[in-house]
């Protein structure tokens, strides 16, 4: 039965994509749409049978990969709470996604081919969730990887777009170099891949050390976690990693809402869950991982302010939103990570498919400075995300505040050394977000009219094929948050998937004291984080409403703190220059001087030139004169019998 | 069920009596001499399906044993036998040749009957080479098959092929010369060329370094390993498309065959105190030519340096096995890292074979090689733009593909032996990756580059059999690699017990 | 005594005809230096008691090669004054290179006899002619060498004369067989000649 | 009292000086001959010389295979010459380089 969920998708993906001509258009979604529907209930019932009938987590293998020196490498499945909640999540979205297609790639000629991916990437993701060993979650993570770069290079005859998808999959392939890594140590230390067998020996694993530079012993849990954790930041874009993730925004909208928002970046944090037992024995790793979900939460937030793509600043929150998941992980409140990641993937897809219906209603112009009061001409559009924006900023009662409130507390509450700078970063990280989330809304929603005058007259709702998933999305948005924080992040609904060491768990100390949902709303009144939030969106509605001119005023006089920000703390330039145009130069260098001169020059055509140096000069013995070989004969002659009678 | 029939020796030389056949029938009936060139080789490959089914993979030693005097005078036998590493190998050469004379079927136009016997000789040499368990026969056999290889590129080669050729023929037989003095010194100590009397025979630390290193002198440059590596590029660039399908699919395994084969067993003590030197030149290799294969402005020699870093894994592999004993104390991991780079050795015969074809494909129609001619070929070719993005991606390794395979059980050993090799060995992931990805942006993706690429036809039924049944072998080992290394396990659990023991 | 005398005057014209064959600017006059020598060291084998090889050695070397040589030298005529430059220019380097090659060889026989005793006197002879013993060796011990010699003079013989014939174009020569082989069709035909009756 | 080494050193200074000759001679092919002539006399010289001290005919009869060899040898130089002659017109050494390398 699990095998069905995961192989519904890859077949329908076969038949959409290899016989896309055959099945035409229509058959192409249809049968894609009917695979993820079918993994999608399929799911469901899993998660139904796991979190209200009780069934026992199922762990079980489908088929041995490869046996080879003691190491058993199989391909298998590990079902327990966590995961059945996150492919509840991925089937939910991909599904959404899928409908919504039909209305956005309507008249895109790789139909077929689009459909094929994104059933792909579901099968792709399905796998490394399910996965219940170390081979299989590899494999699963570059599959996704691999299906990102084919997607954010869908439209291939644009120079950007194939820029784009090559830099993204080269940044995850950096991720990976670390995750490879780690799980080569896991394997040095334990010899198996299995999650069970792994987890078993988490303890004799702390024991040990790598001596990486001699005499300094490295814990091994400690350069392991580390290993792991920089292919979780390849693949949930943290800080260094980021870069590709605004550039995938050349990608259609679809993609961007299922990949670059809900699902593929989130596998990063599921990881690092995942492996909460092996992050619970090593500090160091979890503040690592702490610092690096604070500054990306904070710093990427502030670029989301400066920038004005629509699309690009929905990516920038996802960016912002993906640190606070970080830092919930590096506080061990894992609970409190996959709960704002199971709400994120609801309202942060809802934005980005929101934002894909005003760029189709805007015929693809994409930049909020030509929108403006299309309150009037997408209504429901227009509900949707502000829905989407009031849970991404944590408004009492919607999803995004629970989820978000309970990791900022639970940021409070730890001592790990480095959450003080986490909480700060995450309060201040509020106040941002929600001054971006209004700035997009007013801009684009309210305030004068700026487009021209031909796409006014066009100006109109998008089809119900696309407003109807919108309004799908919008509903857990709201609720689920609701129904949700009592059994998940209290109630130990993870306590099977996610070990947490008790001195750590944050969540079970807020948990003495939590009520129920509307004891908890009231409870947030006394934290700063709903008056941070109330601020930012009132310095919005200043700025861009009020007195529109300020923002330019602002930017006059902080220029350079500007220009910092504009071009994105240099990271873009960085990577294109140095490392690129570096790895470039030192390979040309190696060619010219290494191959070319050094060893095809020297010593293969070098010593050819040798011999006929030397031949041509032996030549000119043989004069072809007699009298030159009498004489040579003659001092042979005299030579040997002089050696003759003074030697002997 | 046993096999009564000499197998491996109708292996070898049916193939060379149906090529010498091929062309005498010469160049009058060409259709006859293709299809009867076709026809051989695909007896070959139907012969190998037995030799697969009925090896017994429980086993370590010599199968399928053939053992008749030769030269008596040397004591020399005509003695063959094959063990798990020379199977895999050998039905790669069978399988690999069938697509080389399918892909070469009208695009030779210059005397096609030799080239197509050309590969069939080639093909039973090679084949020959993988099953000799004598000393002098293996050196006969991997002398003479250099010759076709020779007047392959020599003859139906690119521009500079008389250069290529010949500095790919001296570079390799001056290896290989220093071989046969090994050979005939432990000839001289042991009575008789026989392989396994040569693993008994007890050698003292100088007489192992010397002989180590004139085997090293005769593999390190058919790997190719990093110093001695510049005969590749040009060889693959002059060489026809079948011709550098077949010197990458086989003839650099040769090299890494001959590792295990020869140095690992007969001097180990030399390679344990050596074996830095052959990982370093691994790693350097892996790092110096991913980024010189970064800068390749032609196609060929792109796949070609890529091809040299993927054999550094194999290197490494063979190696790492000592330095693992070195830091852990113990053997668990060596057989690993060996069978790793057996993987990687088959399953970079199918990807760099593949691609080899690919650029073929495109040769054939622009006849142009430089990556700057062509751009968005997927628009005019979206069928062969989606075999080259599979290839592609198997040669950077991703999983699911039989690239992953080899390179994740080398990384495993590796980070047994020694962190850093680990290390560095990854960031073939991130070079690989690099330089594969900016080649097919640069020739698959994109705006049609020009009116060329715009008038180019998609893949014809011939090239998609091809590639199609190599994008089947690639996914296949990929995704269930068991067969394959369950094969393997017991000769290379017996190779490390060899590999272990100290000989003076 | 007397040999010695005669030993030292015939090494002594030997010598000089040797220098003066090198030396002489007319190639006649080599010849005849030439021919000097041999008669010098025929006499010399004589003192040796070797007095068939000397006879064979006049009649050999001074009747058949010398006669060659003059004759080779008067067909050509080479002028003789081109013939000689060039000749000083060397003349240094030469004569060193000859006493060097002198001095080792005297220094080599006279001083150091590198283990073989040169100094006894020469043993007395075997009764009988020195010819007939030679005769005796030469076709029992030497049967066979001495056939392979005749067959090398044989083979110069061919050599001398396929090298220098020259055969002129035009040459009217009766060839034997061409005209025995003849047959009678060759020569006569059947015409049919219709009769005529004289008046 | 002539004992030998007398021989020996005839024979080696006329050695000498034919080589001398040879080497001397930039011109004529024929003192070419001639001295190659010479030098084999001293050769038989030696052989005789040996022969009558040692007590052996063999050497004398070797004196007979020397003096074949060297009538052939100057019979065909003769014959070469006179083809040359009629070729060049000359028979300087000096020309005659063509087998150089």
């Amino acid at each position: 039965m699990y095998i069905a969920v995961v192989l519904a998708p890859l077949i329908a993906s076969i038949l959409a994509g290899l016989l896309g001509r055959v099945i035409g258009r229509v058959g192409a979604h249809s049968v894609t749409i009917l695979g993820v529907a079918v993994s999608f209930v399929l799911s469901a019932l899993i998660f139904k049978g796991q979190a209200f009938d009780g069934q026992p987590p199922f762990n079980g293998a489908v088929y041995t990969w490869l046996v080879s020196d003691g190491i058993t490498m199989q391909i298998g499945f590990l079902i327990d709470h966590l995961t059945t909640l996150m492919m509840v999540v991925v089937t939910f979205v991909s599904l959404m996604v899928h409908i919504y297609t039909i209305g956005y790639m309507h008249d895109d000629p790789g139909y077929q081919r689009f459909f094929a991916y994104i059933s792909l990437f579901t099968f792709a993701m399905l796998m490394l969730v399910m996965s219940n060993n170390f081979l299989q979650l590899f494999f699963g993570w570059e599959a996704v990887g691999l299906v990102s770069y084919l997607l954010i290079g869908f439209w291939y005859t644009r120079p950007t777009a194939i820029f784009a998808n090559m830099k993204a999959f080269l940044v995850n392939r950096v991720g990976d170099f670390g995750f490879v890594l780690g799980i080569a140590g896991i394997v040095y230390l334990t010899g198996s891949l299995d999650y069970q067998t792994v987890f078993g020996m988490k303890q004799a694993m702390a024991q040990h050390s790598f001596a990486l530079f001699e005499g300094q012993p490295f814990n091994a849990m400690t350069v392991i976690c580390i290993c792991l954790f920089i292919g979780a930041m390849g693949k949930s874009a943290q800080v260094p990693l980021h870069v590709w993730l605004p550039d995938s925004m050349e990608g259609p909208t679809p993609i961007s809402a299922l990949i670059h928002a809900a699902t593929m970046v989130t596998a990063g944090i599921f990881m690092v869950a995942r492996m909460s037992p092996l992050f619970e024995l090593s500090d160091t790793a979890r503040s690592f991982v702490l610092i690096i979900g604070a500054t990306t939460a904070l710093f990427m937030g502030f670029l989301g302010i400066v920038n004005n793509d629509i699309k690009r600043v929905v990516a920038y929150s996802t960016l912002s939103q993906l640190g606070y998941m970080t830092v919930a992980l590096g506080v061990s409140a894992y609970g409190a990570g996959i709960f704002h990641l199971m709400t994120h993937a609801f309202f942060k897809a809802l934005l980005f498919l929101a934002a894909g219906s005003v760029i189709m209603a805007m015929h693809h112009e994409q930049d909020m400075r030509q929108m403006g009061g299309l309150r009037k001409y997408l209504p429901i559009t227009y509900a949707t995300s502000l829905i989407g924006s009031l849970a991404l900023i944590g408004f009492p009662g919607f999803s995004g505040f629970f989820s978000k409130d309970a990791l900022i507390e639970a940021v409070g509450e730890s001592h790990l050394n480095g959450a003080g700078y986490a909480y700060f970063c995450v309060l201040a990280g509020v106040f941002v977000t929600a001054l971006y989330s209004f700035r997009m809304i007013f801009m684009t929603f309210h305030g004068p009219e700026r487009m021209d005058q031909h796409t006014r007259e066009h100006l109109h709702e998008s089809p119900w094929v696309v407003t109807v998933p919108l309004i799908l999305l919008a509903i857990p948005s709201v609720l689920i948050g609701w129904v949700t924080v009592g059994p998940l992040l209290f109630g130990g609904y993870f306590d099977g998937a996610i070990v947490v060491a008790p001195e750590h768990d944050v969540l079970k100390e807020m948990g003495a004291n939590f009520e129920g949902p509307v004891q908890f709303i009231l409870e947030a009144f006394r934290a700063p984080a709903l008056y941070l939030a109330a601020a930012g969106v009132l310095s919005a509605y200043v700025l861009y409403l009020v007195k529109p001119e300020m923002p330019a005023k602002i930017r006059a006089r902080v220029e350079p703190l500007y220009r910092v920000l504009d071009n994105k703390y240099g990271f873009d330039w960085f990577n294109e220059h140095v490392i690129a145009a570096g790895s470039r130069s030192l390979g040309k260098l190696f060619w010219t001087i290494g191959d070319e001169t050094l060893i095809d020059g020297a010593l293969v055509n070098g010593s050819a030139r040798a011999v006929e140096w030397t031949s041509a000069l032996v030549r000119h013995v043989q004069s072809g004169y007699l009298y030159h070989y009498a004489f040579a004969m003659i001092m042979g002659l005299a030579a040997l019998l002089a050696y003759l009678l003074f030697h002997t | 069920m046993q096999i009564s029939w000499p197998i491996l020796s109708v292996l070898t030389w049916l193939p060379i009596l149906s090529g010498v056949l091929v062309m005498l029938v010469g160049e009058r009936q060409v259709g006859v001499a293709r299809w009867l060139a076709l026809l051989s080789s695909l007896a070959a490959l139907a012969i190998s399906v037995p030799l697969w089914l009925s090896f017994d993979t429980a086993s370590a030693a010599l199968q399928f044993v053939e053992r008749v005097a030769w030269i008596p005078g040397l004591h020399a036998e005509y003695y063959l036998g094959i063990d798990g590493i020379a199977l895999p190998l050998i039905v790669l050469t069978t399988f690999s040749t069938v697509l080389v004379i399918i892909a070469g079927w009208t695009v030779i136009e210059k005397r096609p009957s030799q080239y197509f016997a050309s590969f069939l000789i080639m093909e039973g040499l090679m084949v020959g080479v993988f099953s000799a368990a004598d000393g002098l026969l293996f050196y006969v056999f991997w002398e003479a098959m250099l010759i076709p290889m020779f007047i392959i590129i020599g003859v139906w080669g690119g521009v500079r092929r008389v250069y290529a050729t010949i500095k790919f023929f001296l570079y390799t037989f001056l290896g290989s010369v220093l071989m046969l003095v090994a050979l005939v010194y432990m000839y001289l100590k042991t009575g008789s060329y026989e392989l396994a009397a040569f693993y008994r025979l007890p050698l003292t630390m100088p007489e192992q370094t010397l002989i180590f290193l004139s085997f090293f002198a005769a593999f390190a440059v058919k790997v190719p390993m990093v110093p001695v590596h510049t005969w590749l590029p040009d060889a693959h660039v002059e060489a026809p498309t079948g011709g550098s399908v077949i010197l990458a699919a086989i003839m650099l395994k040769m090299g890494g065959y001959g590792f295990l084969r020869f140095s690992l067993p007969i001097t180990p003590d030399a390679s344990r105190s050596l074996d830095w030197l052959v990982i370093g030149l691994s790693l350097i290799g892996v790092v110096y030519i991913g980024l010189v294969a970064l800068v390749q402005q032609d196609m060929k020699k792109l796949i070609a340096y890529s091809s040299i870093a993927h054999m550094g894994f194999v290197t490494l592999g063979c190696f790492v096995g000592y330095e693992i004993v070195a830091s852990t104390g113990s053997v668990q991991g060596a057989t690993l890292g060996l069978s790793g780079a057996m993987v990687q050795m088959i399953s970079h015969g199918l990807v760099s074979g593949a691609l080899f074809l690919c650029v073929g494909v495109l040769y054939d129609r622009l006849h142009t090689r430089q990556i700057s001619a062509y751009g968005g070929v997927i628009n005019a070719m979206p069928i062969f733009g989606a075999f080259m993005v599979l290839f592609c991606m198997a040669n950077a390794g991703l999983p699911g593909t039989s690239g992953f395979v080899g390179e994740f059980m080398v990384i495993l050993a590796a980070f047994r032996a020694n962190f850093w090799f680990a290390f560095v060995a990854a960031t073939t992931l991130i070079l690989g990756a690099a330089y594969t990805l900016w080649l097919v942006k640069r020739v698959v993706f994109g705006e049609v580059g020009n009116d060329g690429v715009a008038s180019l036809k998609d893949v014809n039924g011939r090239e998609f059999l091809v590639l199609g049944v190599l994008a089947v072998a690639v996914l296949a080992v990929g995704v269930y690699p068991k067969p394959l290394t369950d094969v393997l396990e017991p000769s290379l659990k017996h190779l490390v017990s060899l590999m272990m023991l100290s000989k003076t | 005594m007397l040999t010695t005398i005669l030993f030292y005057v015939f090494s002594a014209v030997l010598v000089g005809a040797a220098l003066g064959v090198v030396l002489s600017r007319n190639p006649v006059h080599a010849a005849l230096c030439l021919v000097l020598a041999f008669f010098n060291s025929a006499a010399l084998w004589l003192l040796l008691e070797a007095e068939f090889l000397g006879i064979v050695l006049v009649l050999v070397y001074v009747g058949a090669v010398m006669v060659l040589f003059l004759f080779v030298v008067m067909m050509l005529d080479i002028n003789v004054a081109q013939l000689r430059e060039g000749f000083t220019r060397y003349a240094p380097l030469g004569a060193m290179v000859a006493l060097l090659m002198i001095g080792e060889i005297v220094y080599a026989v006279w001083f150091r006899q590198l283990g073989v005793n040169l100094a006894g006197s020469a043993p007395a002879l075997a009764p009988g002619s020195n010819t007939a013993a030679l005769g005796e060796l030469l076709y029992s011990k030497y049967m066979l060498p001495s056939e392979l010699a005749s067959v090398v003079l044989l083979v110069a013989i061919v050599a001398a004369i396929v090298l220098t014939l020259r055969r002129r174009p035009n040459l009217k020569q009766q060839d034997i067989n061409a005209q025995v082989a003849v047959r009678s069709i060759d020569r006569v035909r059947i015409m049919k000649v219709d009769s005529v009756t004289r008046s | 009292m002539i004992g030998l080494p007398h021989f020996l050193v005839l024979a080696g200074v006329l050695f000498s000086i034919a080589v001398a000759g040879i080497f001397l001679n930039r011109k004529n092919l024929i003192v070419l001959l001639m001295c190659i002539e010479l030098m084999l006399l001293a050769v038989n010289f030696n052989f005789v010389a040996f022969s009558r001290f040692f007590g052996d005919l063999d050497g004398q009869i070797f004196v007979f295979f020397i003096l074949t060899v060297a009538a052939a040898e100057s019979a065909i130089g003769l014959a070469i010459l006179v083809v040359l002659f009629r070729e060049r017109r000359g028979i300087d050494v000096e020309s005659l380089n063509r087998l150089r390398g």
